[in-house]
């Protein structure tokens, strides 16, 4: 199983009946594909609609109908669409009980920096911030490393998201819980060793009793 | 309210002036407003929108064409040409995070000074920027957006004025109404008066200033 | 002509075509009535209305389009209804061009009470301080007294409604125009002399140099 | 979400619960809740709404019957007996300006600490709040209002909780289902899911808690 597949089906297991979720562009989008069949969850798009369906058929989109990439979408049936102000009142007054992001790098204590890389990237924080800051669980779904440099840092090296740390970060070496300021190692990835992850780790891990294997 | 041509509406827009532009990546950016700007070759403009789209697409057209002094939005990450312009110092680009930009936006057309917002603590977005404090809890101060102009897309409007969206290009159009001097309005459809249900009625006809007179797409 | 008839007749001749307009309860409501033939204002209904219309015949009202009173009313062609955030934006956010509230004193320089007596009767302020403060346009509409005391004073004895002063009061007698600190004398009521409307009155009048009657 | 009858919606409000409840002189309050809370008994409550209605109808039967321990209001003009009671300091009355009430409550909803309003300069509402100033115009501090249960009226839900409402009993409804702990709603009408279009949907299913099962007029 390629990297995305494990951190997007990990990831999937966490969603909970009747919970509002908000998936980042990337990896986080493919989580909506794992969804336990049967698992009544509400995924919403920032630019405005609770209720996003699969893309459409081709010859049924509308080009008023679409993600926050500007990608044609269908509407589920209860679907609801409104304006930007309502759409970040639900993220921002903790209506968002799940937001899913990509992240850049996680430092020990969970900050995230996920919106630039100075002098280099510049794309704007999007609605990134109001997400970290506001929902109810974060989630950073990310590949452990970035050309084989560790991505979980002691310290972020780039412009902090937020001054709220995130809940969990889901790899495809590892599954890390941020609590208290510390970095727990929960489960591992498929195949993945406790000493793989703590060398491909830049942050100091607290390495729970009994570290599982993922199950996907 | 006043019904008038596309290029008498565009018409009324001078160079330098701020606009405001619906639209979330172009979808719900009234489109023929920004070619006939472009037709008409406006200059240094002050755009404030969620994002500057693609190249090719709505408000990515008004960067390429180098027509803006300024750009105030949440996102420009698919637009290659506003991050070139911006790192060679060509255009001025202030990012704000997306739900600080509605909130300032809609706190201006609601005559509120300003919100108190959690996003941003800890970040650059604070800097030079006043930190309040409420029942312990820090918030930044972050102020209300006006501009000379909306530039709005909605799907119907009546002969009086009255908005209504469709789906996800509803996005900033009626905060943005709300907040400009001279309102402008570009509709796909145009109804007689008394058509649209009052409930259906998002954006209401006093706050309109122009409708472009022929449908928008 | 009764007072509240002469009043509600010179203000309906302070409106323009397009204007929104916010009538208060009592005297102000009259207005309405008395809107020249064919000219085109928005009335709003602080409770969430523009296109107010007259009340419905009998047999043909709804319970749930009503008046800031809770009064049966019904909706012009082209009506729009909203919550209250939106009505209250268009009030505070510059958009309403004139609103005209009942008064229980003005002072010299323009300042309204009429929230409420102390320890005597506490309606509350509704939608009277964002009015006062908000609109483009303030006129008073109330009798130049009350049991024979003047109600446009050298200082307010009543708490004040806002900071802002008034445009413009309309009572029986007289028409004031606030600017600069002063209480001008535009214009008397039908038969009444000067020196009846100083009379009448406590506060300090600059007397315009032609006073003409009203016309109504 | 759930769906509940009448009677074990309300029987999760425990005495001593901050209540926000719509409607504007009663038109768009859910009067079966207020109907069943009168019938249980709740007592000592805190209630948040624009007004107090009349005796009679709406909150004004909570007034009457002395189930209240505080209002917060902008409005209890038509209500004698909660004047009565406030003068004789049988019932706490907190006044504020209904725009100020409405953002406030609104702020609390968006995840805001406050917003900065002109409204009450000047007057006894500035009395123990914050003036800011920003460009040189002052404005009051108002902090943000949340409760435990809002008691919403809806026109139409679905049985996933999305709400559209009628006409002027739309009011205080959808800004209070954004700012409180659990949101119960009483509709005049229940549809099937996938019958409302998502335009007309105001206040989004995962907001809502409950949904009385039975239609509320």
């Amino acid at each position: 199983m390629d990297p995305q597949t494990v951190i997007a089906r990990r990831i999937a297991r966490e969603l909970r009946p009747g919970m509002l979720v908000n998936l980042g562009i990337g990896i986080p989008t493919l989580v909506a594909k794992y969804v336990p069949e049967g698992l009544p969850v509400f995924f919403q798009s920032e630019n405005g609609l609770i209720g996003t369906g699969a893309p459409p058929e081709e010859g049924m989109a509308h080009p008023l109908l679409t993600d926050a990439a500007g990608r044609p979408v269908t509407a589920l049936p209860g679907a609801a669409t409104f304006d930007s102000a309502l759409s970040f009142g639900l993220i921002r007054g903790g209506h968002l009980d799940l937001t899913v992001l990509g992240g850049l790098q996680v430092d020990q204590e969970g900050r995230l920096a996920n919106w630039m890389i100075p002098g280099k990237m510049v794309p704007g924080m999007g609605g990134a911030m109001d997400l970290v800051t506001g929902a109810k669980r974060v989630i950073v779904a990310m590949q452990h490393t970035a050309k084989n440099a560790p991505k979980i840092v002691k310290s972020l090296t780039l412009p902090p998201t937020s001054a709220r740390t995130v809940d969990l970060v889901v790899t495809e070496l590892a599954v890390l819980a941020f609590r208290d300021g510390r970095a727990n190692l929960l489960e591992t990835g498929p195949g993945i060793s406790v000493a793989e992850v703590v060398a491909a780790t830049e942050a100091e891990l607290t390495i729970a009793e009994t570290v599982h294997e993922m199950t996907l | 309210m006043r019904t008038l041509s596309l290029e008498h509406s565009v018409a009324l827009i001078p160079d330098g002036a701020s606009l405001m532009i619906g639209g979330f990546m172009a979808v719900g950016t009234p489109e023929r407003l920004v070619d006939e700007i472009l037709r008409q070759g406006k200059r240094d403009l002050i755009v404030i929108a969620n994002d500057t789209a693609m190249p090719g697409k709505g408000i990515g057209k008004l960067v390429e064409k180098k027509l803006l002094r300024k750009v105030i939005a949440s996102h420009i990450g698919l637009n290659p040409e506003t991050q070139r312009q911006m790192m060679a110092g060509e255009l001025e680009v202030e990012l704000v995070p997306q739900g600080t930009l509605v909130e300032r936006i809609r706190a201006g057309g609601h005559g509120l000074g300003g919100i108190l917002t959690p996003t941003g603590l800890g970040t650059s977005v604070e800097e030079g920027k006043r930190r309040i404090t409420v029942d312990g809890k820090d918030y930044l101060l972050e102020t209300a957006l006006k501009a000379d102009f909306a530039l709005v897309h909605a799907f119907m409007a009546d002969y009086l004025g009255n908005l209504s969206y469709a789906l996800t290009a509803r996005n900033f159009n009626p905060v943005i109404a709300m907040a400009a001097e001279t309102v402008i309005v570009c509709a796909d459809h145009i109804m007689p008066v008394g058509v649209l249900p009052p409930d259906q009625v998002v954006t209401p006809a006093p706050i309109v200033d122009i409708l472009v007179a022929n449908p928008c797409s």
